[in-house]
């Protein structure tokens, strides 16, 4: 059987890490492909509905990015992404999905945080295996 | 026929006779007859006198310089050093007002006055710009089937704001020259660098000058060629007898032979190496004698 | 008097005219962009990443080019040099001399047909002579204009009545060999002379042997790392194999007295370093060392740029000047000989190839152009200008920027570039408006009802993208998705005629959606958002799909999965094409002043040039006197009075009727955005303004701990110079001591002046007292440019320069100053000393992070304010209508200090110039239907653009007050988070709406690539 | 721990007209220009050959005015004059000839080799650095040319002239065997 190829959602903010992202490219830093990047202006954008039905439409994992507490483009709309994204990491738990969500804080200057980042989370759910809604998603 | 003094300087008359009597039959063959320049001294050598007392090394070498200036003849050499020597003497007090007053009271003593109205020159430079490389290859009786290592030695075209030359990284004067004589210059590693003995310092410390000497032969061995051709009898002895005290020092052999130009250009003309001395040299290689015996065709 | 034109002629088209160009188009004037070669770009087009970021040069330029090339106000006379002028500011004739490129512009579509059967090949001077070209010929892929050049010398039909098959294949028959040079006299008000730079050849330096193959120049070592370049990034030796060791000679034609170049040229220490480092990175074996005599890391970023070249990439850096370079003739290998750090000794070391860096020369063509316009250069051939009016020529209404006045790297020539536009706006700003054409879009076509039709493009990115992606095969799959009428490839999408393609493409299969498939959307979207408008299509109906820097770059070695990673990206992107809608920006009125905080003479040149274009500048300045540093010290470094230069200008300052100053006043609150700032000073006075610039300069640092700062008789620089001025100077033996508190894990950054005010200072005390003795410590003597010079007098005048490292300082103690020399086998050397001076660095004031908070603007980590982009964005925040200049920035020197005033004056007029303000279609709406009035968006918005007010409900039943929530459509910034916060998704954030977002998302899972119906 | 290990160089012990001196020497006037870029040093072939021969620590030293220890330096007579450095200084610094100034000075201030001053002796004696030997007188005759050459070696007044200019200058005291 083939090797367990996660499928990964990623929200990246626009300034920051997105960026970051882009930086990676530039550099060249190499990282699985297992990660499809959903870009918002801001970090705070990314509602928990949005993670659910990712997970529900069959993602493995997804991982929310923004700029570090402090460099927000939008002052300190970051501190509201914070806040929701530490009641959706809880409720994963009830929901038998722990270690499937993630907050990072990735600057457009971290291009190999973003590599870091995405090469360890991509380990973090193969050895979660696929996601127990994976099958209901079809 | 262009005739010109020919400054001897220590080292041609005193350790290798032949390059001084090459150079008279060469020069002759090429139609510049030369002056002898009677009652000349040492030149003297740059690196030692001029550092020593500036006046002193001043005053002896424009007293050379005067010689020729009383014959009229602007005065030829066939050493680096004694170029550099009377080139530098003769320019500063050509320039130097009050250097010129000073030497001149000197001079007076010995009833000579520095007038500044002579040229010095180098058979090298004389030969190139002069004489011409067609002439020098019209000259040439007996191609010279030989693969050259040439060494221009430093002070034939340094320092070059004395010099006009041309360049100094890669100049290619001597190498024309050396190839209107039918042989063949290779390139070899450190072409340019100093053969060691300026400056007092084969003098102050054999040991150390010696060590560039070998690394010149050492490279010139390199690159296969027959012989190292210079225009300076102290480059000569450097790396002529150097190679004698090369060996007792550090034990290596080369064999290599030192040719001086205007012993090469002899053999093109015609002459053997006994008549023009190269046979002379204290590193005796048999070998390459029998090899430039063949080039006048065997006579 | 003639009368004013409101038009401006700039010759060169490097950064420096590209950057004057468009501000002063954006300002409302008319433009002719006159460049010599084919293409505008100049040498930033040929570099490959550029320091201290690493961004690559041409990503960031390509932008730039096309902008130049989309924009209605400027006209580019490529080929083009100017032969003469005539006339005085305000009203020159310049005759410009048009060269026949025998290609008709108007008729070339680049399609290359003619190319590949041209059979003159001549040595490609973009890729500097490494590569081969056609004799027609395009200079390089994202030339702009984007039309064929035939290069007469080289062609056969021109030079010898053969071949002529370019005529036979062209099928637009667009090539005329009869063409002729041509003059064209164009009437303008303004010159601006920015022709740049050469780079120097090393050939007569005979001792570096650049006539071997792998000894490169510099530039020749940028071609070979770009990725466009003739081996395609993979650096190679001559024979093709890959080199393990590379030498950089540093300072070769610069720095150089005996060969008339004494200057030093300011860009190599630091281009170097990037060339080491991104060898480096494409080859992690490559052992890359740079030899050199000063580190010259100078600029904003250089010194931590340089320590992480050294201490985390392992560049080796050998401070050693070989004065050679020496070649085996039976191997042909090449090697230097060096002096050994921290010893006496020399070593000799092989290195497979050896790069010079060669220094920045004024062109012969600079030189001739400078004749021509009459203006004064000084005797190397640089534009003369003065320190206090660093842009301004000896012929009035003609100005300079860039590298024709001093070698300098990118951002101080853009600084230069936007500070000479300003100038030449000064001159105009009544005729502003006068010639242009506003930027004209057909109608936009009314979507409404249609059903989505979709088009896409994917793009090779030369071989960026194509390398990795199977480019094809993405196309296929895209014309299987839903609504996707048309897909194709291309291999530039961004190049000015794959533009017009679009355009061409959305007409013709009457699209009403477009997803370009390239890179990320932060450089390029803009571009494309355009282009869409110039087809009729609402630039919101646009989507870049990134598969660039998302997809091929990070997934080289994989590229199975790289393919099927864009096709999903893709598919993601088509998803969200067909929900987006068109939208609108509002036009909104706003204040034509501008705000100026700090009234040194960034802040003070920043007001002036705010108020001779017609504004009003209200300049803030919390001491109660104008001047800021310049106060603090005597002389400037060309020797005069610093009040030869501040005086006069806060004269102009004062008396100006359109400045407002305010002394001894701080700005306390702001609100607002761009257009329309509302600001609250300390005095209670309320202010409004459209822009603002942050001027608040810098303090010398105090160096308290340092080198024994506080004893007796040892001072600082700025003491040093009151001192001097006093006449109060008594001492024998004076040591100064560089980077004292600088450059250090503290401060880790280089305060650049401090090396410049040393010299300036030393020269002083030699000149006023020959037999005093005067000793510099310094770790690396930074007198880049033209400043040189005074290093050089300095010597001249005796004074001592000594060694010492970071980790073996100096030591100052009962009036002697310890140091150990490597030559002097490190025995102490003991100074006896009656004064030691520190030279210790600038640092950001108090009171910056209040203004960083007020303006939310960023600072850096060593507290300076952080511009939007280091390289082409010097004077500009992120945050639209705020601007910054001088030390705020960075350390800099007096005349860059006002070459920024003057830039950000440049930028915040082209607002303040415009007629009314649009405000972006991206941001959040209410819909009171839904809005239960909870006011959870009140509390999460940072910017409180909603508010709840009170709103009747006539209902059927009942009328009742309620409240409601309204977002303000000019404070809004569109960041989605009220939305998210919004109980009953009563909020819409435009273009990131929750059905967009849901259905990209349905679109990831969905590998069928079943797309959401839209409603 | 030996007393060299434990020097220091005081300012206050150097003579810093020193430089001043060298460079009103025609030839010496940019000695203060160097800018320690290293060319002269790295580049040189006798530093190649012998590692503690530095011309730029020579150079520096007469910046700084450490008189004694250069004139004394036990490197000062390594130079072989060959102007590699001198050609290639950016600066243009004549390092050989500064050097040159300052040999002259050690000398004049009875610094002086043993080797050298046989060599001066030799020259004011005979008016040749390197005079005929018998070995030689033989091969001239072999090459059929006079036993002595056309020189001072052959003409005893321009001996005289010789003679009578060493001691005008000063140089056989000059150079005398030390005591
Ligand atoms: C090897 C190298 C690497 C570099 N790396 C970096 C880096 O990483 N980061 C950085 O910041 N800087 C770098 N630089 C410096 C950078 O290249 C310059 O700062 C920048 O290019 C200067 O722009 P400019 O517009 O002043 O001049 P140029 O780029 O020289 O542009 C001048 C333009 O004028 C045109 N022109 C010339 N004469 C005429 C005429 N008579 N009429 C009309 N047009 C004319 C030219 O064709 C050219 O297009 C580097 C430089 C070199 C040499
Ligand atoms: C000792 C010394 C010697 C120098 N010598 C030279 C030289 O010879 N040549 C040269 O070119 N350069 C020299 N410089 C550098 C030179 O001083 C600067 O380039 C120049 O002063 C920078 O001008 P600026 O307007 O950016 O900043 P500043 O001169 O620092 O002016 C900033 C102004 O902003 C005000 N300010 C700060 N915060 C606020 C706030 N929150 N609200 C309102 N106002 C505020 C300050 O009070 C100040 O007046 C020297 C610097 C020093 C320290
Ligand atoms: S000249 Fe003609 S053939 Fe050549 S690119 Fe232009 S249109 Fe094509
Ligand atoms: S006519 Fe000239 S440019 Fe055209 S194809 Fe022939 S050689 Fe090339
Ligand atoms: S010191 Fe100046 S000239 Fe030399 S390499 Fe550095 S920047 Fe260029
Ligand atoms: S990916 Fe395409 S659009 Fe982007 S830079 Fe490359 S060529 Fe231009
Ligand atoms: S003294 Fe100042 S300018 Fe010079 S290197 Fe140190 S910090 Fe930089
Ligand atoms: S989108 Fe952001 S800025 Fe706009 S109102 Fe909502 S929270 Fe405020
Ligand atoms: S080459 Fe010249 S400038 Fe460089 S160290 Fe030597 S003397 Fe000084
Ligand atoms: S002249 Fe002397 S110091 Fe200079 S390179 Fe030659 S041997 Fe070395």
């Amino acid at each position: 059987m083939a090797e367990f190829e996660p499928r990964i959602v990623m929200f990246c903010c626009n300034w920051c890490s997105y960026a970051g992202a882009d930086l990676a490219g530039v550099a060249r830093l190499q990282y699985p492909t297992n990660t499809r990047v959903i870009r918002v202006m801001c970090s705070s954008r990314v509602q928990p509905t949005f993670i659910l039905r990712a997970l529900k439409e069959g993602a493995d994992g997804v991982l929310v990015t923004g700029c570090h507490i402090g460099d927000c483009h939008y002052v300190d709309s970051n501190v509201h992404t914070r806040d929701r994204m530490e009641h959706v990491v809880d409720a994963m738990e009830h929901l038998g999905l722990e270690g499937r969500v993630r907050l990072e804080w990735i600057s457009a200057s971290e291009g190999p945080k973003f590599r870091e980042t995405v090469t360890e989370f991509v380990g973090q759910i193969k050895a979660l295996g696929p996601s127990p809604l994976r099958d209901t998603a079809e | 026929m262009s005739e010109l003094s020919f400054f001897l300087g220590c080292i041609a008359p005193n350790r290798y006779p032949g390059i001084e009597k090459a150079t008279k039959i060469v020069m002759e063959e090429l139609g510049v007859h030369l002056k002898e320049l009677k009652g000349a001294s040492c030149c003297p050598a740059p690196g030692v006198f001029r550092s020593f007392d500036k006046i002193t090394w001043l005053a002896l070498a424009s007293r050379n310089v005067v010689l020729s200036e009383e014959m009229g003849v602007d005065l030829l050499t066939v050493c680096n050093g004694c170029f550099g020597s009377l080139v530098d003497a003769n320019n500063q007090l050509k320039e130097d007002q009050d250097l010129r007053a000073e030497v001149n009271k000197i001079l007076a003593e010995v009833g000579h006055e520095f007038k500044g109205t002579i040229r010095v020159r180098h058979i090298m430079e004389y030969l190139y710009d002069d004489v011409g490389v067609e002439k020098v290859k019209e000259s040439i009786k007996y191609p010279v089937d030989l693969k050259i290592a040439v060494h221009y030695g430093c002070h034939l075209i340094k320092p070059s704001k004395e010099r006009h030359l041309g360049s100094i990284e890669n100049p290619t004067f001597f190498d024309e020259l050396v190839e209107a004589t039918g042989a063949t210059s290779v390139m070899y590693k450190d072409k340019n660098a100093c053969c060691g003995a300026g400056g007092g310092v084969r003098t102050s410390s054999l040991e150390t000058a010696l060590k560039l000497a070998r690394a010149k032969i050492e490279h010139a061995q390199a690159a296969g060629v027959d012989c190292i051709v210079d225009a300076c009898p102290f480059c000569h002895l450097q790396m002529d007898v150097g190679q004698t005290e090369i060996e007792k020092k550090f034990g290596d052999v080369f064999n290599m032979p030192i040719v001086h130009y205007s012993q090469l250009l002899g053999l093109g003309m015609g002459y053997t190496p006994q008549e023009l001395g190269i046979d002379m040299n204290y590193v005796k290689n048999d070998e390459f004698i029998a090899k430039i015996e063949k080039i006048g065709g065997g006579n | 008097m003639a009368d004013l034109i409101g038009a401006v002629a700039i010759a060169g088209g490097g950064i420096a005219g590209i950057q004057s160009a468009l501000d002063l188009a954006d300002s409302g004037l008319k433009v002719y962009l006159i460049e010599s070669k084919p293409s505008i770009g100049g040498v930033m087009a040929q570099l490959d990443k550029t320091f201290p970021t690493l961004d690559c040069s041409m990503c960031t330029l390509s932008p730039k080019l096309a902008e130049v090339a989309r924009h209605p106000n400027i006209e580019i006379l490529p080929y083009s040099e100017i032969k003469s002028i005539s006339g005085a500011a305000g009203n020159f004739d310049v005759t410009v001399t048009r060269k026949a490129t025998y290609v008709d512009p108007d008729k070339c579509t680049a399609c290359e047909l003619c190319l590949a059967k041209c059979p003159s090949k001549v040595l490609d001077e973009y890729n500097e002579g490494l590569t081969k070209r056609k004799a027609i010929y395009l200079p390089f892929p994202q030339a702009v204009p984007r039309v064929m050049v035939i290069d007469a010398e080289h062609c056969l039909y021109l030079t010898k009545g053969k071949c002529g098959n370019c005529k036979k294949v062209c099928e637009n028959d667009a090539i005329d060999y009869d063409m002729k040079d041509r003059d064209e006299v164009i009437k303008v008000g303004s010159v601006i002379l920015s022709t740049g730079f050469e780079p120097y050849d090393p050939t007569p330096l005979e001792q570096y042997h650049y006539e071997h193959p792998d000894v490169l120049t510099s530039i020749e070592f940028e071609r070979l790392l770009s990725a466009s370049g003739p081996s395609e990034g993979h650096v190679q030796l001559a024979d093709g194999t890959t080199p393990k060791k590379i030498a950089w000679l540093q300072c070769i034609g610069s720095r150089n007295p005996e060969i008339g170049r004494p200057n030093c040229s300011a860009v190599c220490c630091m281009y170097a370093t990037k060339e080491a480092m991104v060898a480096m990175e494409h080859d992690p074996e490559l052992e890359a060392t740079i030899f050199n005599i000063d580190v010259r890391a100078f600029g904003k970023g250089f010194e931590q740029f340089y320590q992480r070249a050294k201490n985390e990439k392992g560049v080796r850096f050998i401070r050693s000047r070989p004065s050679g370079v020496d070649i085996d003739p039976i191997t042909n290998r090449l090697s230097v000989q060096y002096e050994v750090e921290e010893s006496v000794e020399t070593a000799i070391e092989e290195f497979d190839m050896i790069v010079l860096s060669i220094g920045l020369t004024p062109s012969e063509s600079s030189k001739k152009l400078a004749e021509i316009a009459g203006v004064e250069m000084d005797e190397y051939g640089n534009i003369a200008t003065s320190i206090e009016k660093p842009m301004t020529t000896s012929v009035p209404g003609i100005f300079a920027c860039g590298t024709m006045i001093a070698p300098k790297d990118i951002p101080d020539t853009v600084a230069d570039a936007s500070g000479a536009a300003s100038k030449a706006h000064s001159v105009l700003a009544s005729e502003r408006g006068t010639l242009v054409t506003e930027r004209a879009y057909p109608p936009e076509k009314d979507i409404t009802g249609e059903e989505p039709r979709i088009g896409v493009v994917v793009c090779d990115c030369g071989i960026n993208i194509a390398s990795v992606v199977d480019v094809p095969a993405v196309v296929e799959y895209v014309k299987t998705l839903p609504h996707v009428v048309h897909a194709y490839e291309q291999t530039y999408a961004c190049s000015t005629d794959s533009l017009d393609v679009i355009k061409e493409k959305i007409k013709e299969h009457n699209l009403n959606r477009f997803v370009v498939a390239s890179c990320t959307p932060r450089t390029h979207e803009p571009l494309f958002q355009d282009t869409c408008r110039g087809a009729g299509l609402n630039p919101y109906l646009f989507e870049l799909a990134n598969i660039r820097e998302h997809c091929a770059w990070v997934h080289q070695k994989e590229p199975e999965k790289a393919t099927e990673k864009a096709k999903e990206i893709v598919r993601m992107s088509v998803a969200r094409v067909a929900l987006l809608d068109p939208l609108y920006t509002q036009k909104l009125d706003f204040s034509h002043s501008g705000l100026v905080i700090g009234g040194g003479v960034a802040g003070m040149t920043a007001a002036l040039d705010i108020a001779e274009k017609g504004f009003t500048a209200y300049l803030v300045e919390r001491e109660h006197e104008l001047g800021g540093l310049l106060r603090k010290f005597t002389r400037l470094q060309d020797g005069r009075k610093t009040s030869e230069v501040i005086d006069p200008m806060i004269e102009a300052v004062m008396s100006n009727p359109n400045i407002a100053v305010y002394t001894g006043t701080t700005l306390d609150e702001v609100e607002g955005a761009m257009g329309s700032f509302k600001g609250k000073l300390s005095n209670g006075e309320e202010i409004e303004f459209g822009s603002a610039i942050i001027a608040t300069g810098a303090n010398e640092f105090v160096p308290e701990g340092y080198f024994g700062y506080g004893s007796d008789n040892v001072i600082t620089q700025s003491t040093l110079e009151t001192m001097l001025e006093e006449g109060t100077v008594d001492a024998k033996t004076v040591v100064m001591i560089q980077c004292a508190g600088g450059r250090n894990e503290e401060r880790p950054y280089c305060s650049r002046v401090c090396c410049t005010t040393a010299m300036k200072n030393a020269i002083r005390l030699k000149e006023a007292d020959p037999n005093i003795t005067i000793y510099i410590l310094y770790r690396d003597i930074r007198t880049f440019g033209i400043w040189e010079d005074l290093y050089t007098r300095a010597r001249e005048l005796g004074v001592f320069f000594m060694r010492y490292t970071e980790t073996d300082e100096p030591v100052v103690a009962n009036g002697t100053v310890t140091l150990h020399d490597k030559l002097l086998h490190n025995t102490p050397f003991e100074i006896a000393a009656d004064l030691v001076v520190l030279s210790s660095p600038l640092v950001a004031p108090d009171g910056v992070e209040d203004l960083a908070t007020l303006f939310k603007v960023p600072i850096d980590a060593d507290r300076f304010f952080l511009e939007a982009h280091i390289k082409l964005r010097p004077v500009d925040f992120a945050t639209d209508g705020v601007f910054l200049a001088g030390c705020a920035q960075a350390p800099k020197l007096v005349n860059e200090s006002i070459s920024q005033g003057s830039a950000a004056a440049s930028r915040a007029c082209s607002i303040l110039a415009k007629d009314f303000l649009e405000t972006s279609g991206v941001m959040a709406v209410v819909d009171e239907d839904v809005c239960i009035g909870c006011g959870r968006c009140t509390e999460v918005c940072a910017y409180s653009a909603p508010t709840l007010k009170e709103v009747e409900v006539v209902t059927e039943e009942i009328t009742y007050i309620t409240r409601k929530s309204e977002i303000n459509p000019a404070i809004c910034k569109g960041c989605g988070s009220c939305a998210a916060e919004c109980p009953t998704s009563a909020i819409t954030s435009r273009h990131f709406t929750t059905e967009q977002i849901s259905a990209v998302i349905d679109a990831f899972a969905y590998a069928d690539g079943r797309v959401r119906e839209v409603a | 721990m030996s007393d060299t290990d434990m020097k220091v160089i005081k300012t206050s012990d150097l003579d810093l007209a020193f430089r001043e001196e060298i460079m009103k020497e025609h030839g010496a006037e940019k000695l203060s220009m160097c800018f320690n870029c290293t060319g002269c040093t790295a580049g040189c072939t006798m530093a190649e050959h012998e590692p503690n021969y530095n011309i730029r620590q020579l150079l520096r030293m007469a910046n700084l005015g450490m008189r004694e220890e250069l004139l004394n330096h036990p490197y000062l007579w390594n130079c072989t004059t060959c102007y590699k450095c001198q050609e290639r200084c950016p600066q243009g610094v004549h390092n050989v000839d500064i050097l040159l100034k300052i040999r002259t000075m050690a000398v004049h201030s009875g610094i002086m080799l043993d080797k050298h001053r046989k060599v001066a002796q030799l020259m004011a004696n005979t008016g040749h650095a390197v005079p005929i030997n018998d070995d030689n007188k033989e091969k001239r005759k072999k090459l059929g040319m006079g036993e002595l050459p056309e020189t001072v070696h052959k003409y005893p007044d321009a001996l005289e002239e010789v003679h009578k200019i060493v001691r005008i200058t000063g140089f056989d005291k000059l150079t005398e065997a030390q005591s």
